[in-house]
């Protein structure tokens, strides 16, 4: 295999943030069952799971590639693509359900020309559907940009989603 | 740390407390803290700063108080007055008023004799709205870890064994296990190495009990774990978690910090020969983890696949090693059962499910937010008593609990007691606690859709019924839905339901179609409103 | 190692309590259908297709991964298993994209033969007719995604018996797919040895070789038992050990 | 009164019909027994009523396909599949995997000799469905016939099983796909 061999502390690239992937892995004395840990904070340091990444972490912990590539894949919380600018993450559970997320979505959606799942074009705001946030009683809820708002309608998640949009016409890159 | 000193830390604490003047409660749990909770603490600090009284009035946060939709909630421990839609202003004129001249603030405060109160009972949640959760002193000040030193100084493993069968325990996940039993299997296993694992992955849409719980009274689960792994014979304990709740992993972090700090994780325990260790595992977004087995695998590092049982976790678990897996819950009743005796805990609820229960009330239901009531308790006491019923100008229909495991249950079985075996006669289960009202507007075809997309969206993949089958049951409601579907389709609807149950590897796809098989029993109508006929021939006379 | 009595189908017999019930039943010529077991590997209970009933329980236990218990009484063909196993069948023809015209397993393909078992006239639910790739970059094989129904025997084969894990699953539900290292084109992955063994265990067309045209490919599975063997009774290292 | 048959070609290659036509001396018999009322090897222009058996070959690949599956399915007391087209989808189901656009693309585009134009949908061909779909996923089937095509000796099995007034559940011998 063309790979290079972990060393310690130290990526060729010169990336120091491999050097805090290497203390996650460290810490859980590389063993392979810690994988779904060190995933996390790979997912934590780096923002997503790119495959060049991916393979780092199979060769730290001395796993099959393709048995990385099945549990990064398996479970929803790890992305293998960057989010965009401003995350929506609105809550798909029951209760929100009940009292019409369904309709924030379909709003939401129509606003940024993408579905759920996916990251607009210019790549500001990405939408992310949740299981479950936990916040219930405030149903229907999102979580914009790691903030919770409960008790949300169609036409405010909409206008918080232009507020981003302003932000970044206002700031060109 | 003895005894002796565990009760001095508990001394000191009640001595610090006796000397302030009044604690501010305000709740901490992530409902509040969405509704600004945060602000308001701040506001409080703010004015007492003001008043100079800051150094006699502490403003601490605490578990979750119950009305989630009214939030934030404070409460005033001197009297227990709680109060509702705390914002900045309300803070600052509780200061004035109550704090200062004693007179409540009648806008926000909550009428105690209301039955959203006087229905509950609180064993699980009674320190929530009690103590600080992110103080391990306050938690020792309320008797916290005595059950862990009676059981390390005075019990044989098998008393405490004995003692949680004897109080008919059961687990709170929603499977309704004897606990006792449980625990007896794992301790009759032969092994050298032994797990004690916490399923804190609570999945279910529309449930936060466990979440609250961890966020309200982190140290009673690491104190029941520690009690369970005592009883069994584990020395490492996990804590499998969503990674969905930040709020409750912080906490639980710190409070494995806190008892490490006093030698209440660790070696020796209580200078006993019993050593026990808790870590964290944080979930990634997988439901099926919910499964023990696939939740083991999970842990392993592995995909969350479940593997055919048996052979069971309490033989074969995580590593191989006999594992003992119960729900946060279950866990956080082990206490008080040691404290109180398990004779005290049978007598509440009925005699087959002892104990309380904990659920999260939500949809389309005045009350929302997190109660405790004991087993046994008429369904309709919960929802119309406590809930306050349906919002005005509508009705209810149905109650759906179990999340995509239950069922929805109608108005004419709400006279139905709460317990594990009078919900599974009406085809729902009791669940990990979620209940979700639904009123007049919601389409019961569309509920079970909703359902239905969760399992096939969450199902691992691994065996043919719940892979493929989850997807044609979704596929089959979405023609009913849109009107495309025959009688044909329902007939094969009903027979694919009843195949994924009976042939489903996992716990997950054999109780997928139980919304749709519950809707059926309950809202056939709704389902035959929407059927079109089958075409067939027509003799040409009848054309013309 | 105990030697147990038990019923199945009303037939008395015996075997060893390490045993499954499908080996008991093989044994003695009782057929039960299987997908995803396969004689050397290990068994995953995936396909449900071996479901038994056991008398004085309410659920289905595959005969593939349960043990036997002294007096258990096993029934392999009731009405009801038969239904379910016609039903299982159905889904797996409705998952993926299968034409056994132009198959090169037609006439010898397991998933085929298993609808004729079940007697199945047409599949009732709608054919998802998913978008599957295939990867034809490997020298030798060609791995069709749309013949494929999951059942991880290379998977398997590759972790358990070459010992090079080239295969996994990722993904999950209905989504799931066989990938190759970090889901590459099998041409380039770094650890397959090009043995072959994943193709001669699929029970479909969906791992073959190249160069093999419709209904061309029969698969010879024999060879599983005898490196199995050899390997759990370390025949290849018999003399060395023994001195 | 003899029993009224038609034979339909829908979205296949007519593969099946050829199947039918190699029953050869068979064939004879067979126009003793019954009235052939519409077939694509009879000049017909429009599907009688009041039909005992329908044979329809192939997939319902375009609206006219499906149109045409209504009327037989209102006209006819017996509709067969016949052929793994109309059971399964078979080989014109292949082309689901694309859209109707690239589809049309690729046959009228890509791979054109002359002149790479897609036909109107209003005067040459008829507008393809989003996809091709096994004949009982769109109207009521009584009964299938398997095989890639059927072989004669199943067709035959299966229309003298119907002409004595049997469905014809076919045996396990007669059960192949491919």
């Amino acid at each position: 295999m063309p790979l290079p061999e972990k060393k310690s502390a130290a990526h060729p690239s010169g990336d120091n943030r491999f050097k805090l992937l290497d203390r996650a892995i460290t810490k859980h004395q590389s063993s392979g069952y810690a994988l779904i840990e060190v995933l996390h904070a790979a997912q934590g340091i780096f923002g997503y799971l790119e495959t060049d990444l991916l393979i780092y972490i199979a060769h730290a912990l001395r796993l099959p590639l393709s048995r990385v590539y099945g549990v990064a894949t398996f479970y929803h919380f790890f992305r293998m693509k960057p989010n965009g600018k401003h995350t929506f993450v609105l809550c798909t559970g029951t209760a929100c359900y009940v009292k019409g997320a369904g309709a924030i979505q379909e709003k939401v959606e129509k606003h940024c020309g993408v579905k759920f799942g996916e990251t607009t074009p210019d790549k500001n705001v990405s939408l992310i559907a949740a299981r479950c946030v936990g916040s219930c009683g405030l149903a229907p809820v999102a979580v914009l940009d790691n903030a919770v708002v409960g008790k949300l309608n169609p036409d405010d998640a909409v206008q918080r989603v232009r507020q981003w949009e302003e932000k970044t016409e206002e700031v060109p890159a | 740390m003895t005894l002796e000193d565990l009760n001095e830390v508990a001394e000191k604490e009640l001595a610090r407390q006796q000397a302030l003047k009044n604690r501010v409660l305000y709740c901490s749990a992530a409902g509040c803290v969405s509704c600004g909770s945060e602000a308001t603490r701040d506001a409080f600090k703010a004015s007492l700063k003001e008043k100079g009284l800051e150094k006699e009035i502490e403003v601490i946060g605490s578990g979750c108080m119950g009305l989630c939709g009214e939030g934030p909630l404070v409460k005033i421990a001197s009297d227990d007055t709680l109060y509702q839609n705390v914002d900045e202003d309300a803070a600052q004129k509780i200061v004035r008023q109550h704090l200062l001249d004693g007179k409540k603030v009648e806008n926000n405060a909550l009428d105690p004799a209301n039955p959203f109160f006087s229905s509950q009972l609180k064993i699980v949640l009674e320190n929530f709205g009690r103590i600080n959760a992110e103080r391990i002193e306050e938690y020792i000040a309320v008797d916290g870890y005595e059950a862990l030193a009676k059981a390390l100084t005075e019990m044989k493993p098998d008393e405490v064994i004995d003692e949680i069968r004897k109080s008919g325990l059961r687990g709170r996940g929603g499977a309704g296990y004897p606990t006792g039993l449980k625990w007896g299997i794992v301790r009759k296993a032969a092994s050298d190495q032994k797990y004690v694992i916490c399923n804190a992955d609570e999945g279910d849409p529309g449930a936060f009990m466990d979440r609250s719980v961890l966020e309200g009274d982190p140290h009673r689960i690491l104190e029941g774990m520690a009690i369970a792994a005592y009883a069994v014979g584990a020395n490492q304990g996990y804590i499998y978690i969503r990674a969905e709740y930040p709020l409750a992993i912080e906490r639980l972090r710190l409070a494995i910090k806190q008892a490490e700090r006093l030698g209440l994780l660790g070696n020796r325990i209580f200078e006993s020969q019993f050593n026990f260790r808790i870590d964290l595992r944080i979930g990634a977004g997988a439901f099926v983890c919910g499964e023990e087995t696939a939740l083991i695998r999970s842990i392993e590092g592995r995909r969350g696949s479940p593997k055919p049982r048996p052979p069971y976790p309490s033989e074969k678990g995580l590593f191989g090693a006999p594992t003992l897996l119960n729900n946060v819950e279950t866990y956080a009743n082990v206490a008080p059962i040691i404290n109180r005796g398990s004779a005290w805990f049978a007598a509440i609820g009925t005699p087959k499910s002892t104990g309380t229960k904990v659920f999260a009330l939500a949809g389309k239901i005045k009350n929302t937010g997190l109660i405790e009531v004991p087993m046994g308790i008429p369904l309709r006491t919960v929802i119309f008593d406590i809930g306050g019923g349906t919002p005005e100008g509508t009705e209810f229909k149905a109650a759906q609990t179990g999340g995509p495991s239950g069922g929805c249950i109608p108005n004419d079985h709400l006279d139905l007691p709460v317990d594990y075996e009078s919900l599974a006669t009406v085809g729902s289960i009791m669940g990990s606690g979620g209940m979700i009202v639904m009123d007049s507007e919601s389409k019961m075809v569309d509920v079970a859709k909703y359902f239905m997309e969760f399992c096939a969206d969450e199902s691992c993949g691994k065996c043919v019924p719940c892979r493929v089958g989850t997807k044609h049951i979704y596929l089959l409601l979405d023609k009913i839905s849109k009107g495309n579907a025959t009688a044909d389709d329902v007939a094969l609807l009903e027979e694919l339901c009843e195949m994924v149950k009976d042939t489903s590897l996992c716990g997950l796809g054999q109780s997928a179609p139980n919304p749709v098989l519950s809707t059926l029993r309950f809202f056939r109508h709704e389902y035959e409103e929407l059927l079109k006929p089958v075409e067939t021939y027509i003799p040409s006379d009848v054309h013309e | 190692m105990a030697i147990l009595t038990l019923t199945i189908n009303g037939e008395q017999v015996s075997g060893k309590d390490d045993e499954s019930l499908l080996q008991i039943a093989r044994q003695h010529d009782i057929h039960i259908p299987t997908l995803c077991h396969l004689d050397g590997l290990s068994d995953v209970g995936a396909c449900r297709l071996c479901l038994v009933e056991i008398e004085g329980q309410s659920k289905l236990f595959p005969a593939c991964t349960t043990k036997p218990q002294e007096g258990m009484v096993v029934h392999t063909d009731t009405e009801r298993l038969k239904r379910h196993r016609r039903t299982i069948v159905e889904l797996l023809a409705s998952e993926g994209n299968h034409q056994c015209a132009v198959c090169v397993v037609n006439n010898h393909c397991e998933l085929q033969d298993l609808a004729y078992e079940v007697g199945l006239q047409y599949v009732r639910f709608p054919y998802l007719y998913p978008k599957k790739e295939l990867d034809a970059t490997h020298k030798s094989f060609v791995l069709d995604r749309n013949r494929c129904v999951l059942c991880t025997r290379c998977v398997r084969v590759c972790h358990e018996v070459e010992g090079a894990h080239t295969w996994d699953i990722a993904g999950r539900g209905i989504d799931c797919t066989i990938i190759a290292d970090m889901n590459q084109p099998w041409g380039t992955s770094p650890s397959c040895t090009s043995c072959g063994k994943c193709v001669r265990v699929c029970p479909t067309g969906a791992l073959f070789e190249k160069g093999q045209t419709v209904a061309e490919m029969e698969k010879q599975r024999d060879f599983l038992k005898y490196i199995v063997t050899a390997r759990t009774k370390r025949e290849w290292v018999a003399e060395a050990t023994e001195e | 009164m003899k029993p009224k048959v038609a034979t339909v070609w829908l979205g296949g290659c007519s593969g099946c019909h050829m199947s039918f036509l190699d029953m050869d001396e068979r064939l004879i018999e067979l126009a003793d027994k019954i009235e052939l009322v519409y077939s694509p090897i009879a000049d017909v222009k429009h599907f009688p009523k009041d039909v005992d058996v329908a044979l329809v070959e192939g997939a319902v690949s375009n609206v006219e396909n499906e149109e045409m599956a209504r009327i037989i399915r209102r006209s006819s007391k017996f509709v067969l599949s016949f052929g793994d087209c109309a059971t399964t989808g078979n080989v014109t189901a292949m082309r689901n995997q694309f859209s109707p656009d690239e589809i049309m693309h690729r046959a009228y585009v890509e791979l054109a000799d002359g002149d790479p134009t897609i036909p109107s949908e209003f005067t040459t061909i008829a507008k393809l469905l989003p996809q091709a779909k096994p004949l009982h996923e769109i109207i009521k089937v009584d009964a299938f016939l398997h095989g890639c095509p059927p072989t004669p000796d199943q067709i035959w099995f299966a229309i003298s099983e119907l002409l004595a007034g049997r469905t014809p559940e076919l045996p396990n011998v007669y059960l192949r796909y491919g």
